[in-house]
């Protein structure tokens, strides 16, 4: 009770407070815009010449896709409408692909978003803390400071750049891995070892491309972090102890290294529901990155609020659950 | 028979940062023996050479410290063993030969393992035992043989009180029984009770084992509560070295007597005065006699030429030129 | 008003922590209703001792006004010090009340002058108008510290011992001519060789410039050697709290005897025998109920264990135990 | 300062080695101002050409000379990215330090708003920024979008260094020198924060520069102004790549590695030159003074 | 760093050697030379599964168009033929315009059985008339005031008014056009607007056999009853047996794609792209064998819109300096490689535009004259586009008139001057000035990254016009925000694409008087230069009146394109390109230009009439 009162429940109202701020930041920043997306969409059929109207006949349409959007009306009570459908966990229709409900296409696409982004998050942070933690570690070594340079070279490369390049490579040249989409034309989804193997298969490069460069990143952090952790008194005197390095190195440097690393991976795995916008785009990849890029092209204001409302609060959501599990790895913050 | 012999020592700490080279002569030339069986005082001002020594006994020479010169030898299996000349001596040794008890527990043990972890390493590192329950009924006697709860094994060092971890500490620089137990201002951070704890267990850990105890602080009281032999140590250099009893009863270097008659105590209100002035730079420390400039009693002689230590009675020496003209040979 | 005839006096004084993890944290009363006094028109040092976490630090801290009590007063001259410390009334009650810290290389920014703090003090709180005569009041009250203005200018910390740090320390803090002190452990940080020369200029203060000190230290041979009263703290309660002369050479308290004894002396011929028994555990003792002793104290009664013992005064002190109570 | 550059050359290897790049890249942003194309104008040069004596980097397919136009891509991007890096540091700091030594309600409030723009998915909320006001776009206005979304990391880091030090004894002898707040986080916190803020200052340049370039990639960035991102922008729409122009699309990528890791290098020794340890050790070495 | 520069230089080495290699990965599961892989026109599609096409947003250019589902006429735009498909002939009007009465096909049967009749007609009509929100339903309730069936092959629509054009709205012209919907379905559907018609139940020859939940690709498979339909009644069989509309993603991946023959027909591609595919895959071709490749027939023109109601653009004689001001050869071959056809009037220059409306204006085009006498008229352009193309190394067969354009107006910056100087303008240092004596500053909007061959168009034109003395800015603006500015008026000069076609009889209705908004307001009517004038509001009254297609009706045309000159309103630069390249490995047969039975396009309706018409190769 006393723990609740203390400590939940002002992180709660602070949790509730962020989503509340950033959600309504979110809301505000297209419409305070001139972006428009009845003539988005009007505009769109047009061009396409899809109808052949008398122009007297495009004004009524326009009058009526405004009163089908919910956009008449001003923004205040736009605002207020979309929080009490938000509360229903509705974030209503689609304005570009009228009127599919945000929520069933963004179903359809987290899966993939949320199985390429989970399982490279986690690959890139394990791998990169280890090496990082090496060469943090053995940081006068030649090798380290090879691996040093090799993960600031790749690292800052442009990531459309290295995805193409290996598309290039491994889809072109060596036409090994697939060049488009989640699994094989013609196969149907189910749990059978052919189409879990395909889809491996398939997300291999645009995975391959994520933990590259997600591990220089983690890999230049976690260096950082163990440079400071071997100046500690606990390893150094385990040096003195006559502890093998080894077991310095894993139990003593990293250990302690990857606490603050946890809380990133954290917001990393948090954020992915905005997807990766150019892992989609290059490797024709399904997931919600290219979705909300289409959504900013054409006006889709419910769309662009749907998936950065699930973004927020994803976000805020493992900041809270990473604040409140913590203890679980850090016994130092457990009992104090 | 000694257990631990200094010969010449000089470790210096060379740094050069940022275009500046510099040298701290922390320890100029400095020789003794630790006998078997002996608790050992080293006191000293902050910034006199007492931890880099210490840090030197225990093979943590590394940079900026390096040792320009000397020998420190330990007794093992009956050998002369040169820890400055072999890096896998020095590992050999570690542990079962000498073990280290530092200043301030609360970082020296690893925040995210349990106490019992950092034993069993210890453990299996130095004895080729690897059955954990083994380790955790070896361990489990040695607590209970020095009076510690068993339940401290269980616990991460941030769950004990200051006092505790400190005899954890002690506790694991004694699993293995040592024969030189070296300590640096183990009792320094710890409230007046708990010190006495503190030291109570150290004097019935050398009484049991009887190993030899060296025992860094700047607490005189403390010295006066614990060490066989003390050795003054100021700038860099010894200035005198006999017993407890020779030290507090007779004190001959003039910096000794300041130390000890400027300790008030509960009882006597009579007006004691500080060493006047303030301890010297290492990086450029006086000519002659370090001590000189604070000197009441210096001589010309003093200003010039370094006094050697000499014994002044039977295992009482000094080095000061009210005592004998002996020039230190460099 | 009792207050007002007080320098400094404080009534049923209590802080209560909130301490440790997110999910275990304790409840821990650092300082339990306390109250004492310092009289107004007779300087003195009065002098609060105890050990790590018996809540000294933590008083003086509520008394600087750093903190906040969680309930109980405070009267500085009659008036409560939450008040002074409006902002409006801030500066002025920091002429008057002064600290001293424990770590003089601490409270000392390591980037900046020393003698920065002192033209600030000057200037700020209106002794000066500028440089020029900020020199001068800053030189007076080096002077008393027995250092000068030429020896620190310009200096940074580092390039000075912490001897003569902690007696900037308290020049600076002499510069506002303050009627009270608040020393929080002054020289548990000064190497023991230059102690005295600290100790020794709160016993100059007290007398040449009629400055009471409260002095918080847990060395208790310089609380001997300088103070008039003492009050032993312990785990948030004075346990015992009289003249030194009383308190220190016949404590009544089981606990002022076993610190008492503790102290380690620098005569080989007072050596210690025996063991003590010692907590693992400190925290879990901020909540017992009892005398909060009452499992190290070796003739401890029934009642001991489950009545927390009242404060009575015998032979010239308070004393909060219950072996006197009857 | 010149002397402190001249000792940190002599000393650190890793800022030797950054400056010297960084002096190599600020000449050739230098150059640009003798360029002798203009960079918005097309057909300038024969088209394609590989690098050669008479084009050092080559041409591309609008006609222009590539490292002519690099050197005013070095300059416009280090521009974009410094200027983003000053914002966001300003805002960031400032309230980092206000945040965590005021405390209480101000502390809450200040941080709600950090936290809500940690929790924006900011790529995606810079996408529909940028692609609002496109036409609008130039290098300040992009550098104070992207600063808008990377104050708060360092703000968050700031209030936890400031936190640690408002319980310190200085800060509370400062305020019994009767300092105020923004004396206090402005002359005895900040000196503190410096090593962060600079090293937080170099990623945020890195961050902004490489923000800028995933903006470019969609054509969201000012595209006639030469950044490093628009010159890939061009490139891979030419689709430089496949028609092995090498020497158009490897060289703003080389750019990017080079850049990073010469301020990369940098912001580790500077802010380790700038650690208060290392400053006190520093000065102590100067001043002689005690140690061991 | 060096070692990563070595590997890859080592991959674009290899990418020249691995240009032949071929492996069949996007299709394991269908035999690849019975399947035709389409470009997918949209992209990814958010909602792949919803192909209920009379709402608003679901797109059609996927596969649902061309496979799916059928219309009543098509107009191909490269013949000017008009195809009679659900009905069996072209419509009948009476009443002066205010009935029409169409014929609908026999034998037709949508892909579950039900036979296709005159009541899904009528019910479409009604339908989509009871139903607000969905497409067509504001054009039939305007218009339409009932609709029945003669009997079960004849539908009669009784109008509002007279319009002559009504038949328009179920003709595919240019992209798509009001589908029949099957009644047996949709009857049962209360709210349409949440029905997502799937499984379709097709009218084309082809039913959709699977589709990627994630909008990449459809696949189609060809109906065992082809025969029952309009395709398989006019052409015979549909040849491919599947056909997979897909989105590989950006240019590169097309590129590499047919490299790798796994995509045969490409929407359109940069011609930077198109060059290299045309250096990798012999089997690649568009339209034109040898230079320049594209095709040049679609049915829209780039444009450089100036707003003329923002000074100085409301001057004609400012709009004709800065057409003067242009090189149009130096915009063709520095833009565009020299691969476009220059297209001077308010009509596109397609193949069959060129002979109707064009080769008749040519005199009158010669010999017109500025108000100074000036003759802006200039034939020599497609013979310096050739030049150009021979000095470059192409080989160009066929007539440079033909292909390249008969001709645009003359690089006469000296006349430009003079008009300029004539309204108070002023060239100091190289520079122009304002009548008010402020520089002149023109900004181009141009769309970012989704046209990108108005976007070269500004820069190239920006190119000029700096060289002309002017400062010029170009902004690049995204999509969304780009439909905004270009309704609202919120430019100065936009380049665009906004020339009609064969729709030239509805598209010109929108710059009648009648539906102009200023700038600021929406112009829904699709005048956004806001055009005004008094002159074309009499030829519109007039033309509104008359049969599309009739001799009359064309007599008008012919006067708005030369009230167009005389206004130049806009300058026309170039006809709209599509490297829509087509794979001849598995397939071939394809239109192209010599053999142009059909517009090239695979992502109008119209595509499922050249299904019958292609042929495979054999290869496997």
């Amino acid at each position: 009770m006393n723990l609740l009162k203390r400590y939940i429940i002002p992180r709660l109202i602070q949790y509730f407070i962020v989503i509340f701020i950033g959600v309504t930041v979110v809301f505000l920043v297209p419409r305070f815009t001139p972006l428009d997306p009845v003539v988005t969409v009007l505009n769109r059929m047009t061009s396409y010449g899809a109808q052949y109207l008398d122009p007297s006949a495009i004004e009524k349409l326009k009058e009526t896709m405004m009163e089908l959007y919910g956009l008449k009306g001003s923004i205040w009570e736009q605002y207020l409408n979309f929080w009490k459908r938000l509360f229903k966990g509705d974030f209503g229709p689609s304005l570009s692909i009228f009127p599919t409900p945000v929520i069933s296409i963004i179903a359809n696409s987290l899966p993939w978003t949320a199985g390429l982004l989970v399982v490279v998050a986690i690959l890139s942070w394990i791998i990169g803390n280890i090496l990082g933690g090496i060469a943090g570690y053995y940081a006068d070594r030649r090798w380290s400071k090879v691996m040093s340079i090799v993960a600031m070279s790749i690292y800052p490369i442009p990531y459309y750049i290295m995805a193409l390049v290996l598309l290039i490579l491994f889809a072109y040249i060596f036409p090994i891995f697939p060049m488009v989409g989640g699994y094989s034309i013609g196969l149907t989804p189910s749990f059978s070892l052919e189409f879990i193997f395909n889809v491996i298969k398939h997300a291999f490069l645009p995975a391959l491309s994520l933990i590259l460069i997600g591990i220089g990143w983690w890999f230049l952090s976690m260096r950082s972090l163990t440079s400071t952790i071997v100046a500690e008194d606990f390893v150094t005197y385990a040096e003195v102890m006559g502890i093998p390095s080894r077991k310095i190195l894993f139990q003593y440097v990293m250990r302690n290294g990857l606490l603050p690393q946890i809380t990133n991976l954290a917001l990393q795995i948090g954020g992915i529901f905005s997807g990766s916008l150019i892992t989609e785009t290059v490797f024709s990849y399904p997931g919600l990155g290219q979705l909300l890029y289409m959504a900013i092209n054409n006006g889709d204001f419910n769309l662009i609020m749907g998936i950065a409302v699930l973004s927020i609060i994803g976000i805020a959501t493992s900041a809270l659950l990473i604040d409140l599990l913590y203890p679980l790895f850090d016994p130092r913050v457990r009992y104090r | 028979m000694y257990a631990l012999k200094v010969e010449n020592l000089k470790a210096y700490y060379i740094t050069s940062l940022y275009g500046i080279e510099r040298k701290v002569r922390a320890v100029d030339n400095v020789s003794f023996q630790v006998m078997e069986n002996e608790i050992l005082g080293i006191a000293g001002e902050s910034g006199c050479g007492k931890s880099t020594l210490l840090k030197t006994l225990i093979g943590l020479i590394k940079p900026p410290l390096s040792v320009i010169g000397g020998e420190i030898y330990y007794k093992y299996d009956g050998k002369e063993v040169n820890i400055l000349k072999s890096s896998s001596d020095l590992k050999e040794l570690k542990w079962k030969v000498f073990s280290y008890v530092p200043q301030g527990s609360m970082n020296v043990l690893n925040p995210t393992r349990k106490i019992i972890k950092t034993f069993e390493d210890v453990i299996k590192v130095h004895l080729n035992v690897t059955n954990n329950d083994e380790i955790r009924n070896m361990v489990g006697e040695h607590l209970k043989s020095l009076g510690l709860p068993l339940e401290v094994l269980n616990s991460f060092p941030h769950q004990l009180s200051g006092g505790m971890r400190q005899r954890v500490t002690i506790a694991l620089a004694t699993i293995l029984k040592p024969k030189v137990i070296i300590t640096d201002e183990a009792t320094t951070a710890l409230d007046v009770v708990v010190q006495r704890g503190v030291i109570q267990l150290l004097k019935r850990i050398q009484s049991e084992f009887k190993n030899s105890i060296i025992m860094v602080t700047h607490d005189m009281g403390v010295h006066a509560n614990m060490a066989d032999r003390i050795i003054i140590m100021y700038a860099g250099k010894l200035v005198e070295i006999g017993s407890a009893k020779d030290i507090f009863k007779n004190p001959l270097h003039p910096y000794t007597r300041y130390l000890i008659e400027s300790l008030p105590k509960i009882g006597d209100k009579t007006i004691r005065r500080s060493v006047p002035g303030a301890p010297p730079s290492l990086l450029n420390p006086p000519s002659g006699c370090r001590f000189h400039p604070r000197c009441p009693y210096a001589m010309n002689e003093c200003k010039e030429m370094v006094p050697d230590l000499i014994e002044v009675e039977k295992g009482h020496k000094v080095a000061c030129f009210l005592h004998g003209k002996e020039v230190e040979k460099v | 008003m009792i207050e007002q005839d007080f320098l400094l006096y404080v009534k049923d004084l209590t802080k209560v922590f909130i301490i440790g993890g997110r999910f275990l944290g304790v409840k821990l009363v650092a300082v339990n209703k306390e109250s004492f006094s310092l009289p107004l028109n007779k300087p003195e040092i009065f002098t609060i001792a105890g050990e790590t976490g018996s809540g000294k630090t933590t008083l003086a801290r509520m008394i600087l006004g750093l903190i906040e009590p969680t309930s109980g007063e405070i009267y500085y001259k009659g008036e409560k010090i939450t008040d002074l410390n409006y902002k409006k009334n801030r500066l002025k009650f920091m002429r008057e009340v002064q600290p001293i810290f424990q770590n003089p290389f601490e409270a000392f920014n390591p980037l900046k002058r020393v003698d920065s703090y002192l033209f600030n003090t000057a200037i700020n709180f209106g002794f000066a108008q500028n440089r020029q005569e900020a020199m001068e009041v800053i030189d007076r009250s080096l002077q008393a510290v027995g250092l000068s203005l030429k020896e620190i200018e310009k200096r940074y910390p580092h390039e000075l011992s912490g001897g003569q740090l902690q007696r900037v320390s308290i020049a600076r803090a002499l510069i506002t001519t303050p009627s009270l002190l608040v020393a929080d452990e002054p020289v548990s940080m000064v190497d023991a060789s230059l102690r005295m020369s600290i100790v020794n200029l709160f016993k100059d203060l007290k007398e040449k410039y009629g400055v009471s000190v409260l002095y918080i230290t847990h060395d208790l041979t310089t609380a001997y050697y300088i103070s008039d009263r003492i009050a032993i703290m312990y785990r948030g309660n004075i346990v015992e709290m009289g003249p030194v002369e009383k308190v220190m050479l016949k404590p009544l308290h089981p606990y002022t005897k076993l610190l008492i004894e503790s102290v380690p002396e620098p005569d080989i011929d007072k050596r210690w025998q025996g063991e003590i028994k010692l907590s693992a555990q400190e925290v879990k003792e901020f909540s017992k109920l009892g005398c909060k002793f009452s499992d190290r104290c070796e003739d401890a009664k029934d009642i001991c264990f489950k009545e927390e013992p009242k404060k009575i005064f015998v032979d010239d002190r308070w004393i909060m135990c219950h072996r006197y109570i009857s | 300062m010149f002397m402190i550059i001249r000792d940190l050359y002599r000393s650190d290897k890793k800022f030797a080695f950054g400056f010297t790049v960084i002096c190599l890249l600020i000449f050739l942003a230098l150059l640009s101002f003798v360029s002798p194309y203009d960079p918005k104008l097309w057909n300038v040069v024969p088209k394609n050409r590989p690098p050669s004596l008479h084009y050092i980097l080559g041409t591309n397919s609008m006609g222009q000379d590539i490292f002519w136009n690099l050197t005013h891509a070095i300059k416009n991007s280090v521009f974009l990215g410094s200027l983003t890096a000053v914002i966001s540091i300003f805002i960031g700091t400032f309230v980092g330090l206000l945040s965590g030594y005021r405390g209480g309600g101000l502390d809450r409030f200040l941080m709600s708003v950090n936290d809500s723009f940690i929790v924006i998915p900011s790529l995606p909320i810079l996408i529909l920024i940028s692609s609002i006001i496109k036409q609008h776009i130039n290098l300040i206005l992009i550098a104070f979008i992207l600063a808008l979304f990377s104050w708060p990391w360092g703000g968050r880091q700031v209030r936890a260094i400031v936190l640690g030090l408002r319980e310190r004894e200085f800060t509370y002898m400062a305020n019994f020198s009767g300092m105020n707040t923004f004396q206090i986080i402005l002359t005895e916190h900040l000196p503190f924060v410096i090593p962060w803020v600079m090293a937080n200052f170099i990623n945020t340049i890195l961050w902004a520069i490489g923000m800028e370039t995933t903006l470019a990639i969609f054509g969201l960035s000012s595209l006639e102004t030469p950044t490093i991102g628009t010159t890939i922008y061009w490139a891979l729409q030419y689709q430089a790549l496949l028609r092995g122009i090498w020497w158009w699309i490897f060289t703003p990528v080389i750019l990017a590695i080079l850049l990073f890791v010469a301020l990369y290098t940098l912001s580790v020794s500077i802010s380790n030159y700038l650690d208060p340890r290392t400053r006190i050790q520093r000065m102590r070495m100067k001043e002689g003074g005690s140690e061991a | 760093m060096k070692k990563l520069s070595i590997i890859l230089l080592f991959v674009l080495m290899l990418s020249l050697v691995g240009q032949t290699v071929t492996f069949s990965q996007v299709l394991p599961k269908v035999p690849r030379n019975e399947t035709l892989i389409v470009d997918a026109l949209h992209g990814r599609l958010a909602n792949p599964k919803d192909f209920n096409f009379w709402k608003p947003g679901v797109s059609v250019g996927n596969g649902a168009q061309q496979m799916l589902f059928d219309g009543l006429w098509y107009l191909d735009p490269q013949t000017r033929k008009v195809i009679n498909a659900l009905a069996e002939s072209e419509p009948v009007y009476e009443n002066n315009f205010k009935k029409m009465t169409v014929k609908l096909r026999k034998g037709i049967y949508w892909s579950d059985g039900k036979p296709f009749t005159a009541d899904d007609v009528v019910f479409t009509v009604d339908y989509l008339m009871k139903h607000p929100g969905m497409s067509y339903s504001d054009a039939f309730n305007r218009y339409v005031s009932k609709v029945y069936k003669k009997d079960n092959y004849t539908v009669v629509f009784e109008l509002k008014e007279s319009i002559p054009a009504f038949h328009y709205l179920f003709t595919s012209i240019v992209y798509s056009t009001c589908y029949i919907m099957p009644k047996h379905v949709f009857e049962k559907v209360e709210d349409p607007l949440k029905f997502e018609f799937n499984p379709p139940v097709s009218l084309g020859p082809y039913v959709l056999k699977q589709y990627d939940p994630q909008g990449y690709w459809w696949l189609f498979e060809r109906r065992a009853d082809w025969r029952r339909t309009s395709v398989g009644q006019l052409y015979g069989m549909p040849q491919p047996k599947h056909v997979l509309f897909i989105y590989y993603g950006p240019d590169e991946k097309k590129v590499m794609a047919q490299a790798q023959h796994q995509l045969d027909l490409i929407f359109d591609l940069t011609p930077e792209s198109w060059e290299i595919l045309r250096k990798s895959n012999p089997y690649s071709r568009i339209w034109y064998k040898d230079f320049p490749w594209a095709w040049m027939d679609d049915v829209r023109a780039r444009i450089m819109a100036m707003n003329l109601e923002k000074p100085p653009f409301n001057n004609k004689d400012v709009r004709w300096a800065l057409t003067l001001a242009v090189d149009i050869v130096d915009v063709v071959t520095s833009g565009f490689d020299g691969i476009a056809r220059v297209n001077p009037l308010w009509i596109c220059a397609t193949e069959s535009l060129l002979k109707e409306y064009y080769l008749p204006l040519e005199s009158w085009l010669k010999d017109y004259a500025l108000e100074d006498g000036f003759k802006p008229w200039d034939p020599t352009v497609p013979d310096r586009v050739v030049d150009y193309a021979k000095k470059r190394g192409y080989t160009v067969t066929g007539n440079p008139r033909e292909i390249f354009g008969i001709g645009w107006w003359k690089y006469a910056p000296d006349e430009a001057e003079k008009l300029l100087v004539k309204n108070g303008f002023k060239k100091v240092g190289g520079k122009w000035y304002l009548p008010d004596g402020t520089p002149w500053k023109i900004t181009i909007t141009a769309p970012a990254n989704f046209e990108i061959h108005a976007t070269r168009l500004a820069f190239a034109v920006a190119d000029q016009w700096r060289k002309f003395g002017i400062d010029v800015n170009v902004e690049t603006v995204e999509a969304g925000p780009f439909w905004n500015k270009w309704n609202l008026g919120d430019f100065e000069v936009g380049s665009y694409w906004q020339v009609p076609a064969t729709d030239f009889y509805t598209f010109v209705q929108g710059y009648h008087s009648r539906f102009y908004k200023p700038t600021g307001e929406v112009a829904t009517a699709g005048n956004q230069i806001r055009w005004k004038n008094a002159k074309l509001d009499k030829l519109l009254d007039d033309l509104v009146n008359l049969q599309p297609e009739s001799p009359k009706a064309k007599a008008i045309v012919t006067d708005i394109l030369k009230l167009y000159v005389e206004e130049m309103p806009a300058p026309v630069f170039i006809i709209n390109l599509k490297f829509n390249s087509q794979d001849h490995y598995y397939w071939t047969n394809f239109p192209t230009s010599d053999n142009s039975y059909m517009a090239p396009v695979w992502w109008w309706g119209q595509f499922k009439f050249i299904l019958p018409q292609i042929k495979p190769t054999g290869r496997k």
